[in-house]
This record gives structure tokens, sequence and C-alpha cells, in this order.
């Protein structure tokens, strides 16, 4: 239940980032809407990470080492879900970097103002 | 008995959260609205973090240590705001027209 | 100004240890334990941070610790958070009420505190006081937006607004 | 006929979507893999932190490279932002109206202890949620706090980039030691285990963290310092 | 230890480790970065070198642990057969191309280091998620490196590309998450193992967004406008980097997880052919050097994904698949970004400013071997995999996807070598390439490397002797000599064409060894007569060696491999040669064109041969089963195709025409006999069924066709040397009809035809290239009276045309003679009639060859005309003996022919003088030639009373009236054989290329350039292929 909500949430985050992408002219938008995106699948990553009653895959006074493996969450999507994001992060400074570029040399954040090559 | 304490604390600090937020939607200006949630969110996060250590009492000294970054956090932030605000020439809400600020830009401005 | 960009070359000493000493109490805090390993690492990393925060800024030089003052300190806390208390309720007051019925306007102020930690501090208690907050400071004089607007006088309402704080804070932070 | 097209996609897209969403059961117990991960890692690693030992240990490949990743970006938005000199560049310090002397001195009170928590997030990270990666972001913010609040302030690009160079090169002679002296290549058994949960455990799990932390902070501010200027 | 410093798993160490020194380094000094930089290039390399070696010597695959502990738990990569081979070759490229780099910015340095090891994870990672990461590395670097040319529409193209593989990789992440969500697993060889646990709408949804997120990336049509503007937009070697390098990452990527596309394979395999096939359409409407190598490039790409799922649908051996996808890549590899270096070297965008290469012989020569590497000619790896490709399909009976494989070729070598003559034949301007030549070097190293690999390919292709490859050798000793006098580097030629090629026929015996005599001996003969010319003439004899060379080597070859590389060579050689000529800039094209749709017929024909005979050689031909009716036709096809049948002949008059005037002669008297030997070497395969027979009869109306029709079109040329070409054409429908006859006598009749024409052609094409050296003119009609100036050449025409008109006593005599009979033997009447005909028709130009040449009233200003040139004379002597012995000795070809063909056929004659013994009887020529004579005779009265009486008026009013009674009597024929051979064939073909055209433009228009609408294109393109693996029913359940 409790992952099915999340799983959603992030399903219908990308789907979101999605339209954004598709639909906006400003540069600006376009790469929020690609982060948007990105972060549905982090959430998406940890939804299906999510067990039943699970807690953070931590052992500490709350978790036993015995108990772990029934009460730990699966800790390999929590691990990739850290590296994804990195990632996502990398790519977005990527993007605002040619945004800020592409600013710079045609004075407009408009999409409609990439259409050089074709054909 | 410790638990039911933290769990009224963190109530209380809920209500006056969810105080903030009322706060926002009803005052009139970016100022007053400023106001509202600066003070109402910080005693409640005052007040949920208390309750909190009420449940984890070998939690406490990090929760000081946030309670205390919160205090001087909240503030400074709302202050930068209104600062931005005003120089981008937000009008105030009311009609008293007083604006100590402005008239000491301005007298400032008039002899450099 | 003393702008508090520039630390001061001839006073970093102090500031490094008090800076130093705030980290690693802060470090312990943390950790929530005092095992031996984990408090000499986390004298070494205040001791660095430290160096390399003060010779990046002179605030810390302004901040010394002393019984007096830490007693004056923890006045100041209680002081602030009565402060804070009646500010919400009154908060609560204006929110829950049928029509905000509210003047508001900026005042000006002015504050005898001359260390900027002490100014700081001033500035953030009023913010959480009743219905005030600071829009900008310059100087010795604080802009104050006030909900309710009682006076216009620089003098009446410094009293009004900074009087609980300054004194503990002056003593305080000097 | 555009709009249309895009709407016609997205419906298929949630459709599909829908579809995995509605086939999709909660688990109620762990993948052997994970399980697995979850005994093996307090018991083989002894770290507590299941997540960290993963990320560390038997992933720490992907690990590395996402570090280089970073790093590249640090290098790929220099070499984007860095092709010209930028009109603006100069302007801001001077045009931009400076910050309020209460933001300028919380930022300069704040900035130490925002440093030490990331410290403190960076040293945990075997223990107890944390990590390299978190504490290097929180490292950054206080770098983003201090640019916010001081736009005079110079970031020494050539240091962190020094530092993060540094960090890297250790990362991987850990790794390489693990190669002669454990296991295999990242394999952070170089070092005792020591006590679960102790601060000093879980070989050099501690010490990739902190590797980490400092580079991910470096190279995230260099990232930040290269937008701003 | 040794052995553990060159372990691959230290490609990444020095990687990544290098990569982050580098910063350091650069604190010491920039020349630290630029050594550190070579030396960890160096060090991957020479790992991933010695792993190739490791596991070409048999061990087996090198696995690479990390975290130590064994996969699942930790990531593994692995280093087997197939991953060291793409590693290496990226390796090696990154390495020669690093030259590029070495100035840049440390930032720039680190970042092309972090890409080639990048890529390196990418194929030797067996873990999903790390796959996902190296992936990553990959795309940010290349984002790094993009911003290396930062123009508006780079800036722009760059977005595009941005927007478009951040879509993708976000595809490639919940894939690989909804995997994990299904299975729990994310090694790839678990996966793998675990297949069937990938069920139902989460695991399918899973597979087709990993699939979906790779194909992306590699850039499908028609979702790949981002990566067209960025090859178009970027720095050449960057382009190059992620045409070569990403590119080959994200394949290889596709190629580990195709056993967990086992459903999929033919919509993958699908995918693949449009986009190689569209790719290679829309390339024949680019005007950009960069954006038409894009095209090529995502067609190369498409190309190998469809080898890659068809070879795992046909289940072929690791050394095949090896053999196959490793060859096209390493050809795709070297040649791709060779020439996207070149275009940096160039410095030039539109394919027509690319002429200024032509100040730069070298960079010429890298341009010309990159383009023929990359159509898949030999020697380059391209060839061998393609051949042996097409062999797999045949065998798994998918005969669309070979033609359709077939058609994207052809249209990439259109454009390919339409850039190729415009670049030859562009004008010439005064500046030159921009970069130094040291940036020449590692284009040079490229072209060497595909030539090393391609040795290599050939030898696991089965090519294991070393012969074939003499003439490759040849032709790269003459380039040696380059710098030397013409005459120098002709008399060696020769040499060596009489050394090599007396030794490549030493063994050759039957009617193999006949022709490899033949062509030697004539290619030799004709060849003298290039000493006539004294200028330089750039790269003309060493490509003259290789042709001459490949001519004796045909006839040796023994399995259809030897054959189809030779003949390839053949058709490279001289499509080079025939393009250098000023004039040949329009005709060159078609030439090679035609010359490759029939080789791809011989290719497609060998191919069901092998699939039929489970054999390579030539000899099973003779024996083939129930499928030789289809081989039969292919190589007819191709044959007839090559030897210019009506219909298919367009090429021919134009390349004949245009070539320099020696190489003219050698194409219409040499190496149009290629063709014809490759008919009697194919039809071998009729004699065993008979529906190849009836077919046979075919084969012989469409030669009698081709020659009525030639000889119509030759009578109405104007042009010397295309009345020349038209001739050679109808002469060779006479043999390919005395081919067809399929009986001994027809057979004899058809080599002794060659001969004949052989040096009957050779001499007349000489006689032009004389006439054209001393005048200049072309025209017939701007001659006349030169017999008195040139009484020598005058002799040989005469001579010439004598021997192939066929009177008494030269050899066309003979010829006429068998041929008729052998006509008559078999009771083809109808072709008998057209013989004829043919005679007659013929008869009208040769005399007019004559006439308006030397005869008739001189021309002023040809008063002072010298006699020809010592060297085409010599040659024209040479051939001249050549008719006398066939002419009066004739036992001396018939005999050895009648031994050598096939002792299958019955022996049916014996040659007496002036009558042949037959076992039939004795049949006098005389009366038969006789009655031809008469009927000639006939219908020239025929022609001439319908002329005067009026018959054609309004065509004859059409001439001008100023011609003498017989100029007058020429342009009437050449109006009513204008009439008769309408040029339907011309038409056609010029139909089909605007056509191709057409559809190009058409196809291109979804580049419309518009970020937002490329990814809504990606979008569709997953949705599609959703719905295509058949994802509907988990949509509405």
């Amino acid at each position: 239940m409790i992952s099915s909500i999340v799983l959603i949430t992030g399903l219908l985050l990308i789907l979101i980032g999605l339209w954004g992408a598709l639909t906006h002219r400003n540069i600006l938008r376009i790469i929020i809407s690609f982060s948007l995106m990105g972060t549905g699948t982090h959430i998406v990553i940890v939804a299906i990470g999510y067990v039943k009653n699970g807690t953070a895959p931590i052992i500490d006074s709350a978790l036993g080492l015995a108990e772990a493996p029934q009460r730990a969450v699966d800790p390999i999507p929590s691990a990739l879900v850290v590296t994804a994001i990195v990632i996502g992060l990398a790519v977005t400074a990527i993007m605002l970097a040619y945004a800020i570029r592409l600013y710079d040399t045609k004075k407009t954040l408009s999409i409609e103002a990439l259409m050089e090559s074709r054909w | 008995m410790a638990e039911l304490v933290g769990s009224i604390l963190i109530l209380i600090g809920a209500f006056f959260h969810f105080s903030a937020g009322l706060g926002m939607v009803r005052m009139p200006d970016a100022y007053t609205r400023m106001q509202a949630g600066t003070k109402a969110s910080t005693l409640g996060n005052t007040l949920v973090l208390t309750g909190l250590a009420f449940y984890h009492p070998g939690w406490t000294l990090k929760l000081v240590l946030i309670i205390y970054f919160v205090l001087m956090t909240n503030p400074v932030s709302s202050h930068a705001l209104a600062r931005a605000a005003h120089f981008i020439g937000i009008p105030m809400a009311g009609n008293s027209g007083i604006d100590a600020l402005r008239d000491a830009q301005q007298t400032k401005r008039s002899d450099p | 100004m003393m702008g508090p960009n520039q630390p001061n070359p001839a006073s970093l000493g102090g500031g490094f240890i008090v800076l130093a000493a705030l980290l690693a109490v802060v470090w312990i805090f943390l950790n929530s334990t005092i095992a031996i390993e984990l408090v000499l690492t986390g004298v070494l990393i205040s001791a660095g941070l430290a160096y390399a925060f003060t010779r990046k800024t002179g605030v810390w030089q302004d901040v010394a610790v002393s019984p007096a003052r830490l007693y004056h300190f923890i006045l100041y806390t209680g002081r602030f958070l009565v402060e804070l208390t009646r500010a919400n309720v009154n908060m609560l007051r204006y929110v829950y009420a049928p029509r905000i019925k509210i003047a508001p306007g900026i005042v000006k102020i002015n504050t005898r505190l001359k260390t900027p930690v002490g100014r700081l501090a001033l500035a953030n208690s009023i913010a959480l006081t009743p219905g005030s907050l600071v829009v900008d400071i310059d100087g010795d004089s604080l802009f104050i937006h006030c909900l309710d607007l009682q006076t216009i006088d620089t003098d009446q309402a410094t009293r009004l607004i900074a009087g609980p704080f300054e004194e503990q804070l002056e003593k305080t932070f000097g | 006929m555009r709009r249309a097209s895009i709407v016609f996609a997205i419906t298929f897209f949630g459709l599909l979507f829908a579809s995995v969403a509605i086939n999709h059961t909660q688990s109620v117990s762990l993948w052997p893999l994970a399980r697995s991960y979850v005994e093996l890692v307090p018991r083989e690693l002894g770290a507590p932190n299941v997540i960290t030992g993963i990320l560390l240990n038997y992933r720490a490949f992907d690990t590395l490279g996402e570090v280089a990743v970073l790093f590249m970006v640090a290098a790929g938005v220099g070499l984007v932002l860095g092709r010209q000199p930028n009109p603006t560049v100069a302007d801001p310090p001077e045009t931009a109206r400076p910050s309020s002397e209460i933001v300028q001195i919380a930022t300069r009170i704040l900035a130490p202890l925002i440093s030490v928590f990331a410290a403190y997030i960076i040293m945990n990270g075997h223990i107890s949620a944390g990590g390299g990666f978190q504490g290097g972001a929180v490292l950054a913010s206080c770098l983003i706090l201090w640019l916010l609040a001081d736009a005079q302030f110079q970031v020494d690009v050539k240091l962190l980039g020094l530092l993060e160079s540094v960090a890297g090169v250790l990362f991987v002679l850990v790794g390489i030691a693990g190669l002669i002296f454990a296991g295999g290549f990242l394999d952070t058994r170089v070092l005792p285990l020591g006590q679960l949960g102790a601060f000093f455990s879980a070989g050099a799990i501690p010490i990739l963290s902190l590797l980490l932390g400092i580079k991910v902070g470096c190279e995230l501010s260099v990232i930040l310092a290269r937008f701003r200027a | 230890m040794v052995g553990s410093l060159l372990h691959p798993l230290n490609i990444f160490i020095v990687g990544l480790g290098g990569a982050f020194l580098i910063p350091l380094l650069n604190r010491l000094g920039s020349r630290w970065v630029a050594s550190a930089f070579i030396f960890a290039l160096a060090a991957m390399t020479l790992m991933s070198g010695i792993s190739l070696l490791e596991v070409l010597n048999g061990s087996p695959p090198i696995d690479i642990l990390t975290g130590g502990s064994k996969p699942p738990y930790s990531i593994n990569l692995r280093a087997g057969l197939d991953e060291a081979v793409f590693a290496f070759g990226v390796n090696l490229v990154g390495l020669i191309g690093a030259y590029y780099f070495l100035r840049e910015k440390y930032g720039t340095i680190l970042i092309y280091l972090l890409l080639i090891m990048g890529i390196q994870g990418m194929v030797m990672t067996r873990d999903l998620f790390n796959l996902f990461v190296f992936l990553e590395i990959v795309s940010i670097a290349t984002y790094g490196l993009l911003s290396l040319r930062d123009t508006p529409e780079a800036l722009s193209a760059t977005f595009k590309y941005l927007m478009a593989t951040v879509l993708a990789s976000n595809f490639f992440l919940i894939g690989t998450i909804l995997l994990y969500a299904t299975t729990g697993l994310l090694n790839i060889d678990d996966l793998i193992a675990n297949q069937q646990a990938i069920a139902g709408p989460i695991g399918f949804a899973a597979l087709i967004f990993l699939l979906a997120s790779l194909l992306v990336e590699l850039k499908p049509f028609p979702a790949n406008g981002w990566g067209l503007d960025v090859y178009e937009t970027a720095r050449g070697d960057v382009a190059a980097l992620i045409s070569g390098g990403v590119s080959t990452g994200v394949f290889f990527a596709l190629l580990k997880l195709l056993p967990l596309f086992e459903g999929q394979l033919e919509i993958i395999a699908a995918a693949g052919v449009i986009t190689f096939v569209v790719s290679n359409l829309i390339g024949l409407q680019q005007t950009t050097a960069q954006r038409l190598l894009g095209y090529s490039s995502i067609g190369q790409i498409g190309l190998l994904t469809i080898a890659a799922c068809l070879l795992r649908l046909a289940n072929v051996d690791s050394a095949t698949f090896l053999l196959i996808a490793g060859g096209l890549f390493i050809n795709h590899l070297f040649a791709k970004v060779g020439l996207f270096w070149l275009a940096d070297y160039v410095g030039k965008a539109r394919l027509q400013d690319w002429s200024v290469l032509k100040s730069r012989p070298a960079a010429f020569l890298a341009f010309a071997v990159l383009l023929a590497a990359i159509s898949g000619f030999p020697p380059f790896p391209g060839f061998w995999a393609k051949w042996q490709l097409v062999m797999v399909l045949a065998q798994d009976e998918r005969y669309v996807w070979i033609v359709l494989i077939l058609v994207g070729s052809l249209l990439e070598a259109a454009y390919l070598f339409r850039w190729f003559g415009q670049t030859l034949h562009g004008p010439v301007e005064s500046q030159t390439a921009r970069a130094g030549s040291g940036a020449l070097v590692p284009i040079f190293a490229l072209g060497l490397l595909l030539i090393i690999s391609g040795l290599i390919t050939s030898n696991l292709a089965g090519l294991n002797s070393f012969w074939p490859l003499i003439p490759l050798a040849a032709g790269a000793l003459t380039l040696l000599i380059a710098p030397c006098p013409a005459w120098v580097q002709c008399l060696t030629v020769l040499g060596m064409a009489l050394l090599g090629g007396g030794w490549l026929i030493s063994d050759v015996t039957g009617l193999n060894g006949l022709f490899a005599v033949l062509l030697l001996a004539g290619g030799v003969t004709i060849a003298i007569a290039s000493l006539y010319r004294n200028d330089t003439r750039p790269g003309f004899y060493p490509l003259l060696a290789v042709l001459l060379l490949s001519l004796p080597a045909l006839p040796r070859a023994s399995t259809t491999l030897e054959f189809f590389f030779i003949w390839e060579l053949i058709t490279l050689s001289s499509y080079f040669l025939v393009v250098r000529s000023r004039d040949a800039q329009r005709q060159a094209l078609p030439f090679l064109l035609f010359s490759l749709v029939a080789a791809f017929f011989l290719l497609a024909g060998f191919a069901i041969l092998h699939a039929d005979s489970a054999s390579y050689s030539l000899s099973a031909l003779r024996t083939a089963g129930p499928n030789s009716a289809v081989v039969f036709v292919l190589l007819c096809v191709g044959l007839l195709i090559k030897a210019g049948a009506v219909g298919v002949h367009v090429w021919l008059p134009g390349a004949y025409a245009a070539s320099d005037d020696d190489v003219s002669a050698l194409l219409s008297a040499v190496i149009s006999k290629v063709a014809i030997f490759g008919l009697l070497v194919g039809t071998y395969v009729a004699i065993r069924s008979e529906v190849s027979l009836q077919l046979a009869h075919v084969l012989g109306w469409i030669g009698m066709l081709t020659t009525l029709a030639a000889a119509m079109m030759a009578v109405c040329q104007d042009d010397m040397k295309r009345m020349l070409a038209y001739s050679s054409m109808s002469q060779l429908g006479y043999i390919v009809a005395a081919i067809a006859l399929m009986s001994h006598l027809g057979w004899v009749t058809a080599l002794y035809l060659v001969a004949n024409h052989l040096m009957v052609k050779g001499i007349l094409f000489l006689v032009a290239a004389a006439l054209i050296a001393r005048t200049g003119k072309r025209l017939l009609s701007d001659y006349g009276g030169l017999a008195g100036q040139m009484p020598l050449t005058f002799a040989a025409a005469s001579i010439a045309i004598l021997a192939m008109s066929g009177l008494p006593p030269f050899v066309g005599f003979g010829g006429k003679w068998l041929l008729l009979s052998a006509m008559m033997e078999k009771g083809w009447y109808g072709p008998a009639l057209m013989t004829l005909l043919a005679t007659f028709v013929g008869f009208l130009y040769m005399a007019r060859f004559i006439q308006a040449i030397f005869l008739g009233p001189r021309r002023p200003d040809y008063a002072d005309l010298e006699e020809a040139p010592a060297a085409l004379l010599t040659a024209q002597a040479l051939l001249i003996v050549g008719i006398l012995v066939m002419s009066f000795f004739p036992k001396v070809l018939i005999e050895p022919v009648s031994r050598a063909i096939d002792p299958q056929f019955a022996s049916t004659l014996v040659w007496q003088g002036m009558s042949l013994e037959m076992i039939y009887g004795t049949w006098n020529p005389i009366p038969i030639m006789l009655l031809a004579v008469a009927v000639s005779a006939l219908l020239f009265g025929l022609f001439w009373y319908l002329q005067h009486a009026g018959l054609f008026k309004d065509m004859a009013r059409r001439l001008a009236r100023n011609l003498s009674p017989l100029q007058r009597f020429y342009a009437f024929c050449r109006t009513a054989f204008g009439v008769l051979t309408p040029p339907w064939a011309s038409m056609f073909w010029s139909r089909v290329a605007v056509t191709a055209d057409d559809l190009a433009l058409c196809a291109r228009s979804i580049y419309t350039g518009n970020g937002q609408i490329y990814s809504l294109f990606i979008l569709y393109y997953v949705m599609a292929l959703y719905i295509a693996a058949g994802g509907l029913r988990y949509l509405w359940p």
C-alpha cells in the first residue's frame, strides 16, 4: 500500500516532467521538468525498495542484527538512488551551464531559438 | 507518561505550524505573512523537537542543537526576504503609509 | 564600519579558540557520546574548521566567553522564550480573528549594541517578538516592520521593541 | 496538432505507468540478494549502515564512477562557461546590492556550524544515516550560503580543485590497497573491522567516506562557484 | 607481477587515477598533463591489447572483480573476446585521436580520458546499474567535450542532444529499477539466467524501457534528429568520438543485453534496418560533410544492430559472430573516425568546398581509402564482414534482409562516391586546407590500421592464401615510386604485371588458364599505350598496377570468396581510373553504382549457392542443387549488368567515353571480358538443370537484343568514343548469346569472339586515343581525310574494322560463322536472324568510322598532323599481330579452347583451315557467309531506297542540306535508328534516381530542428516499440 502510493507519486512526477519538457518554451522550465522527471524516477526507485513495515537498514539499538533481515527495507534501491541522485544533479548542472551559454549567445531562453540545424 | 507529554508537545507544535500556514493565507501582504510564518513556525518547530526529545531521550543534545539552529536561521531568512521585498517595492497593506526605511533611503539619495 | 569580512589578524587567536571550542561542543552534542577517539577526532576537526573560518572572518573575535556572559546568555534565552511564546499568542489572535485589524508600518530604532554578533542576536530576537520584523539594518539603526504600529518615534520604539533584550545582549556579547 | 500529439503520448505513458502501478505489489520480504546484503554488511564489513556498506564496498565501483561524473561536471561546467570571459562576470560585485549585515553575520556564524555538521554526517556514514555524498552536499550548501550572503566572496577554485584531485587520487589508492592487501580492488577490509558500531570500525569505509565527502563537497562547490562566475 | 599490472582492471585504475591526477599535474605545467594523458591512454591501450591477445590465445574470458567479493554481491566486469576487440579498438582510436587534444585545457583532457575509460566500462561491466553509471559517465563526458565548439548552432544542437539523452538515460534507469522490482537482481548474467522471471506487465515494461533507451542512444530513425544536429555542428574530433566511441559503448551494451530481448530480436533488427536504409537514403540529400557523415554513421550503427540480432537468431558460432560484428565495428570505427578527423583537417563544412583536398595528395589518398572502407570495398574489414553476413543470412533464408542491407549499402556508396567525385572535380581554390600536415598523421594511422585489420579479417573470413593480395601489394609499391617520372612508373607497373601476373597464371589451367593469359596479355599490351602520356597522372599508375594484376588473378580464384574479392578490386580500381578523368564526374558514379549492383547480385548468388551446397568452392557451381535456377538468375543478372546488357547498359557509354583514352581501351577491351569470364564460370550451374537451360534461352535473346540495339545506337553516335562504346556493347551481346547456347560450339565461339573483340576494340580505342591526342577532337564530323597524315593508324584501324566486321579472312569471319552454326545447331532461328541484322547495322557504323575519319576530303586545319605516338602504335601493332595469328592460325586458339571447355560437353568440331569438321559432317562456311553478305546488301539497298523514296521525309527535312550524299545517308540512318531505339532505359534509370532523391527529401522533412519535437519522437519511438513488442495486452486488461 505505502509503496504503491509512493510509486504512483513517482510515476506521476515523471509524467508531469515529461509534459513540462514537451510543452514549455523556456529552457529553464524545461530543465526543471527534466529534473522533476529525474526526481520522479528516484521516488520510484525508493518505492520499489520498500518492504512492508520495514525500517532503515541500519543496525542500531532500534534494529538488532538478528531481526534486520526481517525488518529492514531493501538496501539496494537505497544505495542505487544515492548514485542516481548525484548523477541527476550532475546532468542538471550541465544543462544549466548550457542554458547560461545559450542565453549569452542568443539573449533569449526560448527553445524556439534553437532550431539552426535541420535536415 | 513521557510519551504522552511528548505527543502533546508535538501536537501543540503542529497546531502552531498550522496556524503559521493559515496566517500565510490570511494575512494581507508579504511582510505580515512573513511575520506570521516566521513566528509560528519557529515555535512550532521548537515544540515538535522538544516533543521528540521525550520520545528519544538519547537525541536530546542533537535536538537542542537543531532548535538553536532553527532559532538562528528562521528570523534571518524572513529578514532577508522582507528586505528583498522592500527593495523591489512590494507595497504594504493598510494605509498607515509609515515607512521609515523608505524615508531614510530617500534622504540618503537626495544628499549623497 | 569594521566590516565583518576583514578578520583582524592581531586578535585571530581569541576567535579561534572560541570557535574551536564551540564546534567541539557541537560535535560532541551531535555524536552524543564521549568516546575518546571520537572526541579527539572532533577536536581535530573543530580546530581545522576554526582555523579556516577565523581566517575568513573576524566575527568570532568579538565573542568572548566568561561565566558571567554565559549566565547572561541563559537569562537572555529564558527572556527570549517568554517573548517568543507571547509573540505567538499574539499572532494567534490575529490569525484566528474574524477580521484582521492591523495598521502595519516601518519604524526606525537605534541600538547600543556594538558587536555584529550582538546585533544579529538582537535582530533575530526582534523578529520573533510580537508583531515585529527587521526589514533592514544600517549602522546602528534598525528598520522594523510592525504589525500594529504604536509609535513612530525612534526612541520610544527602541524602548518598546528592543528593550526586553538589549540589556542582556549587551552583557553577553558586548 | 502538436499539443494533441503530446497529450496522446503522455496519455499512453500514463496508461503504461498505470499498468505498472496496478500490477505492483508491495513486497513483504527482501529479495535473496538484498537479504544477503543485510546479513553480510555487518558481518563482513563491520558497518551497521548496510547502505553505506553497499555503496563503499560492494558497489564501490559505482561510487567511483559517480565521483568521476561529478569530477567531470566540475570540469565540464568550467569548459562550457569558461569559453569566453563572460561580460556579466565582473559586474555583480559592483552593481548588486550587498546583503544586509544581519545576513552576513549570520552566515559567518552558521557556516562553521554547518561544516561541523557536514563532518559529522561524513564521519558517521558507516554507523548511522549519512555518508560522504550527503555530507559533501551539506558542505557545499555552506558555500552556497556564503555565496548568497557575500557577493564579493572569491571562491578559491584552484584550492578546491586541488583538494578534490587529491581526494580522488587517494580514493583510487585505497582501492588499490584493497587489491594488494585484501580481496580485490576497492575492498575496504584493508583495515581492521573493529567493533560493530564503533567510530573507528568497518575497515576503510570511514576513510573512503571522508575522501568522498571532501571530494563531493569540493566538486559541488566548484560547480557552484563556476555558475556564479 | 607483470601480468597483474596488465590486468584489464587496471584500465579503470589508470583511467580514473590519471584523470584525478591531471589537475595536480597541471600545477607542474601543461607538458606534464600531456605526457600523463598520453601515458594513461597508452597504458590502457596496452592493457586491452594484452587481454585481447590472451583471449585470442584461448584463455577463458578475464573476470574483473571489485569490492573483494564475488558477483552478484559486488560489481564484476568481464573481458571476453568480443569485449576485448571492442575495447581495444576504442582504446586505439582514443590514443591516436589524443593528438588533437594535446593542446587543450586540462579540463578537456581529463574529460577525454574519462570518456575513453567510460566506454571501456560500458563494454566490460556485467552489472546493469553499473552500466547505467558508465553510460552517464560517457554521456556527461560527451556534453563536456561538445562545448569545445561554441557557435550558436553547436550550442543549440548540444542542448537538443542533452534533452534526448537525458530522456533516454531516465528510461534506462526506470527499466533497471523495474527489472529489479521483478527479479531482485542487477547482475546481467543472473538476469539472463533468470530470464523466465521477467514476465508480466512490469517485467515487460522494464525490458522495453531498457531496450528503448539503448536504441534511442543509438540514434534510430526517426528519433535521431538531435544526434544528426550534433554530428553536424560538433568539432570533428568530438563528433568522431561520438560516432566511434559513444555509439560503440551503447551498441555493446545492447549486445550484452540481447539475450534478455530474445523475443524482440526481429523488432530490433527491423529498427536497425529502417535506420540503415532511411539514413542512407537521406544521405543522398546532404550538402554538408559532417551531417552526411552523421547519416552514414547512424546507418552503420543500424547495420551493426541488424547484424547482432540476426546473427543471434541464426545461432552462429562465436568466431563467425566476431568476424561479422567485429569486422563491421572496426571498419566503422576506423573509417568514420578518420573521416571526421579529416573534416576538421579540411575545415570546410560544405561538400563542394572539399575540393581543397586536391592540393594535398596525401590527404586525398586518405580520403579515398576511408571512403572505400566505409562502402565495404576490399581489403577493408567491412568487406569481409558483409560477405560473411550475407552468407549467414542466406543460410538462414532471410532474403528480404539481404536485399535491404544491400540496398542500404548501395545508397551509402552512392552519396559517398558522389562526394568523392565532387571533391575530385570541384573548382580548385587557391586557399588550401587550414590545418598543418601533422593533423594528417592520425588519419594515416587509421588508414593503415584499416588495412591491417582488413588483412586480419580476411584471414578470419577464410582467405588463406596470400596471392589475392598481390595486386594490392603492387599498387602500394607503385605508390612508393610516385615521385618518379611517368615513364618510370609505367614501366615498373608493366614489369610487375608481367612478373606477378606471369606467376599468378603459371599454374592456372583449362578455361581459366586461357582467360588468364588473355586478360594478362591484353591488359599489359594496352597498358603499354599508357606510355604515350608523359604528364604526371597522380594516382594513375598505382591503380593501373592493381588493375593489371587483378585481371589475371581473377581466373586463379578457386573459391567464391576469392573470386568476389578480386572482382571488387577490379571494380574499385577501374572506378578510380575512370573517375580520374576530367570529364568523368557525372559518368563515373553510374559506372560504380551499376558495378556495385552487379557485385551485389553476384554476392547474393554466391550466398545462396553456399547455403545450398555448404561450400565456397567455385566448382560447387557444377554440382549445384535444386536452388540452382535462383543462383543462375542472380549470377546472370549481375554479370549482364557488368557486361552492359540492354536496359542496364546506361552506365556503359558514358563511362567508356568519359574516361582517359587509354583507360577506355582497357575498359572496353579487357575489363569487359571479366564479366564474360564470370558468365562462363557462373553458368556452369545452368547445365545441370532444365529450368536453367530455359533461362539460358532467355539469356540468348537478351544477348542478341543487346547486340542489335547497341549496334543501332552506335550508328546514332557522332562522338567516336561513344560509338566505340556502343560497338563494344554490341559485340559483348554476341558473346553473351554464344555463351547462352550452352553448347560446346557456343562456348568455343564465345571464347573466340572474346579474343577477337579484345584485340579489335583495343586497337580501335587506341586509334581514337591517337586521334584525340593529335587533334583534340572527338566528333566524327570534325574529321576527314586523315589517311595520308596518319597512315599507320589508318592501317591499324582498317585491319581492326575488317576483323570485326566479319569479312574473310579475318577472325571476325570465323567468329560470326561459328556463332551462326551454333545457333542453327540449337535451332535458335530468331537469334540467328538477329545476328544477321546486327551484322548489317554493325557494318554501317564501322564503315562510317573509317570513312568519316580517314577518307573523304581532308580538312585544312589538319594539314600538318603527325603520326600517332609510338607507344600507341606499339600497342596497336602487338594487337594486330594477335589478330593475324588468330586469323591465319586459328588452331592456336581454338584447339586449347576446345580442350579446355568442360569435358562434359561433347566435342563437336575440328578446325580444318577454311572449313569445320563437325561430328555431324562438314560445313562449308563460304555459302553461309555469302548469304550473309547478300542479305546485308539487300538491307543496305532497302535503306538507300527508303531514304530516297522519302519515307521518313520530315525527319530527313530536319537534316542539314549541305551534306554529301554519304553523310546524308548516315544522318538518315542515325535518325531512323534513333527512333528505333528510344531512350527508355536511361529514362527509367534517371526516374529511379529522381525518385530516390524525392524520397530522401520527403524523409528528411521530419528533421525540423525542434528539440522538443525530437523528444516527442523519442516518446513515440518508445510507444511504437512497446506496441510492436505486444505491449497493448498489458494496457487493456
